[in-house]
């Protein structure tokens, strides 16, 4: 069954070797393959081999009803459940053509940030503990359970949030939610401190990530890199500040870029930091929200029961934790499910970066590449 | 500076006459339709031509219109991140033998978003460096996103059929009896209490309420 | 372990043990017994440390380790021995069955034998060789070839790139430790553990701050050299016991499990056998050097070497030593990244092997100056320099510990531990 | 590819009593108190796989580790949704467990196909491939119900007469030789 990968590597010499990563393999961030053509360590090619995840979400959105998918969407980036969440519901309102309340948005807002912190915990986390440092990791488990405490709190799961719905959110922010969040924003910060000494400035990380997959900022546009993994290659974009949905235009806070802080613009340690300080503006935001939350309601009150969208098709966008997540939602105005729901992910594209970057590189390299790009099995695949 | 889709369509109409459809509908995501063949020069000249400057493939997608009409859409999320606009490119294909040029030379990100296409609706891509399967198993039949699509009952061995719990529970009692009854005829020993199965063995595995 | 057996003869048998015929079978029982000995110390001293190791480092990570099994947990490498001796060894199909079966046993010999010219204490060593450190040095390099024997035989492309990594890193930090060992080799004028420990007992006839293993008097902090060297020489048996971070022969994220991938059940546990206790290994042989090995602080070598009480002492202070650097392998394991390959070969060959050279020589010019240079010179310099060397970062050190935890908002909590 | 570890009764076919001799108790509390598991998190429950070795719920309270290959591993962790695709290297990963080896099926993914039941792509359960010796339900289980199915293999230990347990592979307990399909 590997003919076709095997035919791609092309021919062997005699020093090369032919080494298989995955799809079980403790780095690779859940099930994706690498097929590596390489002389001793150093690899020639190593060719992404994906879809051993592929769960059909998106077949499964023409068969349920817009609603019952909303669940599906958790399962599509279970790290970042909130975003995918808000995308397709923001998607299936641009149909409808109406606009959660602004309470609802700043729930959305509320959430999605700390979903942010949350899922870039575990992306920093791992970073470190694919090049070896194993204690990082355990302190991003140890943040997110106090994390995952506050959401379930909010909306009743841990992970597969299912809280945002079409037309609001399913809950409204409980009593004393937001005295629990602010304290948990106040030593948040404080162990993110931490985390620098810890970690990011370790002379033995700082030199294994330097100079390593650099990305140019019009190779990222080229290769379609969105998020983080884009903003690391110096590209001052965002949606939440240049296309603000929701209510992101209220709300002040940076973008971190990269800045080539250790090496060049756009090698991995630029696309690790750059999460570490998005998680301290996430925490900005939070706050802020929390401050100015509107009173009112948290669902719209005209969505029916049965939500029957006119036809056509919408196309929305949000800011996830791995980059624009981009819903496109087709109705025929007359059934109650979608004609096609297409997720279109940035963890997927990502994968595309790998094969020309990881010429010439070590296997240890590879591992670093993989981890700092950030990607998600169920968001490739999905 | 930030274009209307209507002066996007009217610069590609412009440069391309037929091969550029009309614009519709004109409110939220407007989109234009290219003539299959042509899609590689439009596509192009949206990317080059200085005041469209699109320079972020957003997405490539397909939706299939089966019962209503033969036809394979292929549709094409275009952003310009010097400009700030977007515009959304579809093309018609008939469902047999879809095919039209690849994108791969224009944006690289097309690679990956194509192969995609390829494999869950069956769209060939002229031009394309790697036109492999992606999400399903090299072997795998059939392009399962198309609407006429039918599953198949399994793969290699394993059955797609899942009976209801207690079915499947009976079913693994007589597993466990048969091989405990297999068991006891190899081993020619006579069955001590001890060495009898628990009475009611829990069924290969315990449910944890 | 020679005269022990002698004075055995005499005082048991009443014979003199040149002419004793059965002389040679005492020698025996006792090589024997020390063997077992060592082999079980080996075994239990690894097991423990397993056990340590696991419950440090779930402290460093806000968890609690293993506590089910036996008081704290501490029995759990109990069971984990028994488990692995109770599951199927596992011969892969396409594997070299018969070095597949020898590997591990190459290891564990290469392992245990260093125990030989391992001192415990005062009179506590196997066999006091005059050769011992050079002795130690090259039996290591059997638990490579044992390594490698595994990897290449496993037939697994994993095993194989752990096992050359292995090979390449403990052969080239062969140097710089061994070029680090001849410092305090030098200084002492013996290869002998044993005598290299004794140099470390100040001036013959001192008074009571001057004799025995005060830190002033350890290797550590005689020169400058000699504190570089212990360094490299640290650094070096990190890299040799495959220790974080030269972790790279089995890095778990990289290699799946390095050489022992296709390793099962017993097999297994001689691996994880290996790794811990040459931990002891490199901690002992660091003690010994440079940490003034069982020298009780105070009191004179050749007092301890007429009490049996202050025998028992010595082997008090030489564990304590050794536990405090085991436990800052612990420690580092559990905090730093792991290095590339090819920084690693790097930080050896262009960093340590220079260094640790350029120390040897200077050590010889110290020696030929202390020789001319008048006594009150080179006290007040050893004074000056253990203050600056060891005084000033142990200060330093602290107060760094306490800011970082202020900044947390932690504070020091020792229950539940 | 024969699929003889459909219905495959795993574990609890013949070995399991209530009358357990002092030797095997010893035994079976080694056992028990040393499970390494598999680290095969497919997908969703792979990250409650990972929040339970973590500071709250922590596994290694009980003595198990995760281990990264399958020769060192007990116990296999299903977490998480298993396609057809990956179906094939989940039975190679269960043929290279040593015995005696346990599965645990985690989330309803992999007990039944849960949400996934439409998809045309996912098993509609793990033990369809390999023999499950407990199913914990959930989407996805919370770290407590994985302690809890955690524990419930551990009794399943306790359980067990040792010598019967250390039987043949179970390639040839069920008289078929599995072709390894052959990988790069």
């Amino acid at each position: 069954m590997d003919e076709l990968v095997i035919q791609k590597l092309g021919p062997l010499s005699d020093e090369e070797m032919v080494l298989n990563m995955g799809p079980q393999h403790p780095s690779t961030h859940g099930v994706i393959r690498f097929v590596v053509k390489g002389d001793g360590e150093v690899i020639k090619v190593a060719l992404p081999v994906v879809g051993y995840l592929h769960r059909a979400i998106e077949k499964i959105g023409e068969i349920v009803t817009f609603p019952g998918f909303m669940p599906y969407t958790d399962r599509a980036d279970y790290l970042a459940a909130m975003f995918a969440n808000e995308g397709y519901a923001l998607a299936v309102e641009k149909l409808m053509g109406l606009e959660a309340p602004p309470r609802a948005q700043y729930c959305r807002a509320i959430s999605c940030e700390l979903n942010r912190i949350a899922s870039h915990l575990i992306s920093v986390g791992t970073m470190g503990q694919d090049i070896g440092a194993l204690t990082p990791f355990v302190h991003a488990l140890r943040e997110r359970e106090t994390l995952n405490d506050l959401i379930e709190e909010l909306c009743g799961a841990r992970l597969t949030y299912h809280y945002h719905r079409i037309g609001g959110v399913a809950f409204d922010v409980p009593d004393g939610w937001a005295e629990k969040t602010l304290r948990f924003l106040d030593r948040f910060e404080r162990i993110l401190d931490e985390y620098d000494r810890l970690l990011t400035w370790n002379e033995i990380y700082v030199k294994r990530l330097a100079d390593l997959g650099v990305i140019p900022a019009e190779m990222a546009i080229d290769y379609g890199l969105v998020g983080p993994n884009l903003r690391a290659s110096g590209v001052d974009w965002d949606l939440r500040r240049d296309l603000p949905y929701g209510c992101y235009r209220d709300f002040q806070f940076q973008v971190p870029v990269g800045k080539g802080w250790v090496g060049k613009v756009g090698d991995c340690f630029d696309r690790y930091y750059v999460r570490i300080l998005e998680m301290r503006e996430s925490v900005k935001i939070v706050r802020q929200a929390l401050e100015k939350l509107p009173a009112g309601e948290t669902m719209h009150p005209k969505i029916p029961k049965k939500v029957k969208p006119p036809a056509g098709e919408a196309w929305a966008r949000v800011e996830s934790a791995r980059g624009e997540m981009g819903y496109y939602v087709t109705a025929d105005g007359v059934s109650e499910k979608a004609q096609r729901v297409r997720i279109r992910t940035g963890s997927y594209l990502a994968m595309g970066v790998v094969e020309p970057l990881s010429r010439g590189m070590m296997i240890a390299d590879l591992v670093a590449l993989i981890a700092s790009l950030d990607v998600v099995a169920p968001e490739i695949d999905r | 500076m930030t274009l209307s889709p209507e002066e996007i369509h009217a610069k590609a109409k412009a440069a391309f006459g037929e091969a550029v459809g009309e614009l519709q509908p004109p409110a939220k995501d407007a989109f234009f339709t290219v003539t299959p063949a042509k899609i590689r020069e439009v596509c192009a000249f949206l990317k080059e031509d200085p005041s469209l400057a699109f320079d972020f493939l957003e997405d490539v997608t397909a939706t299939d219109h089966h019962p209503k009409e033969p036809l394979i859409r292929l549709v094409y999320h275009l952003f310009s991140y010097r400009h700030r606009h977007g515009i959304v490119v579809k093309a018609e294909l008939p469902r047999d033998g879809a095919s039209l040029p690849s994108l791969d030379p224009v944006w690289k990100a097309a690679n990956w978003l194509e192969r995609e296409v390829y494999d869950l609706f069956g769209v060939a891509f002229e031009g394309h460096p790697d036109l492999r399967r992606i999400m399903m198993p090299d072997d795998w039949v059939g392009h399962p996103l198309r609407k006429d699509y039918q599953e198949a009952g399994g793969y290699f061995d394993i059955t797609n059929v899942r009976d209801s719990a207690l079915v499947e529970f009976r079913r693994m009692d007589e597993a466990v009896r048969a091989a405990a009854e297999k068991s006891a005829a190899t081993n020619a020993t006579p069955a001590t209490p001890a060495t009898a199965p628990a009475a009611p063995a829990p069924a290969g595995g315990a449910q944890v309420h | 372990m020679q005269t022990a057996a002698d004075q055995l003869i005499r005082s048991l048998f009443h014979q003199d043990p040149g002419s004793w015929p059965w002389t040679q079978l005492v020698y025996l029982a006792f090589m024997l017994a020390a063997g077992m000995i060592m082999t079980t110390f080996a075994a239990v001293f690894s097991g423990t440390l397993s056990w340590y190791e696991r419950r440090v480092a779930a402290r460093m990570q806000s968890r609690i380790g293993p506590n089910r099994v036996g008081p704290a947990g501490f029995l759990v490498w109990v069971a984990d021995a028994l488990k692995l001796i109770t599951k199927e060894d596992v011969i892969p199909a396409d594997a070299d069955p018969i070095l597949f079966r020898m590997g591990p046993y190459f290891v564990v010999t290469g392992l245990v034998l260093t125990f030989v010219a391992l001192p415990f204490g005062d009179r506590i060593i196997a066999a006091d060789m005059n050769l011992g450190l050079f002795y130690i040095l090259s039996i290591t390099a059997l638990v490579v070839v044992g390594i490698i024997m595994s990897a290449w035989s496993s037939n697994s492309k994993w095993s194989l790139i752990g096992g050359i990594r292995s090979a390449a890193q403990v052969i080239s930090y062969e140097i710089p430790a061994g070029l680090a060992v001849m410092v305090p080799v030098l200084l002492a004028g013996s290869l002998s553990t044993q005598g290299i420990i004794r140099a470390q007992g100040g001036p013959a006839g001192g008074s009571f701050f001057e004799i025995g293993g005060w830190p002033w008097n350890w290797f550590l902090f005689e020169n400058p050299m000699a504190f570089a060297a212990f360094f490299i020489f640290f650094t070096a048996a990190l890299a040799e016991g495959n220790r974080t971070p030269f972790d790279l022969p089995e890095a778990e994220s990289e290699l799946v499990a390095g050489y022992n991938t296709e390793y099962s059940g017993m097999r297994f546990s001689y691996f994880f056998l290996t790794e811990w206790a040459n931990v002891w290994v490199m901690s002992a042989l660091g003690t010994l050097l440079f940490l003034g090995g069982w020298q009780i602080p105070g009191v004179a070598s050749e007092a301890v070497d007429h009490s049996g009480w202050l025998v028992v002492a010595s082997v008090l202070v030489f564990v304590v030593k050794t536990l405090a650097l085991v436990n800052v392998v612990v420690w580092l394991r559990w905090t730093l990244p792991r290095i590339r390959v090819d920084q690693m070969m790097i930080l050896c060959w262009k960093y340590l092997v220079p260094v640790a050279m350029g120390c040897v020589l200077l050590t010889a010019g110290w020696i030929w100056g202390e020789s001319v240079v008048p006594v009150s010179v080179i006290s007040g310099f050893h004074l000056a320099f253990f203050l600056v060397a060891g005084i000033v970062p142990l200060v330093l050190f602290v107060r760094q510990t306490f800011q970082n935890l202020r900044l947390v908002g932690d504070r020091v909590d020792l229950t539940n531990w | 590819m024969p699929n003889d570890y459909a219905h495959d009764p795993g574990a609890g076919a013949t070995v399991l009593t209530t009358q357990t001799s002092i030797v095997e108790n010893v035994l079976n509390l080694a056992r028990k108190s040393s499970v390494w598991f598999l680290l095969f998190g497919l997908a969703c429950c792979g990250i409650e796989l990972m929040q339970t070795g973590g500071p709250r719920a922590d596994l290694d309270r009980f003595g198990s580790v995760p281990r990264a290959t399958p020769r060192q591993s007990d116990l296999m962790i299903v977490a998480g949704t298993l396609t057809y695709k990956m179906a094939i290297r989940c039975r190679l990963l269960y043929q290279q467990m040593p015995e005696p080896k346990y599965v645990l099926s985690m989330g309803s993914c992999a007990t039944c196909g849960g949400l996934f039941q439409y998809s045309y792509s996912v098993v509609k359960g793990v033990d369809k491939i390999i023999p499950v010796d407990v199913y914990v339900p959930g989407c996805p289980p919370r770290p407590e119900a994985l302690t809890e199915g955690f524990m419930r293999i551990q009794d399943l230990m306790m359980r067990e007469r040792w010598k019967a347990k250390m039987r043949p592979r179970t390639e040839k307990r069920l008289g078929v030789q599995y072709q390894v399909p052959e990988t790069v």
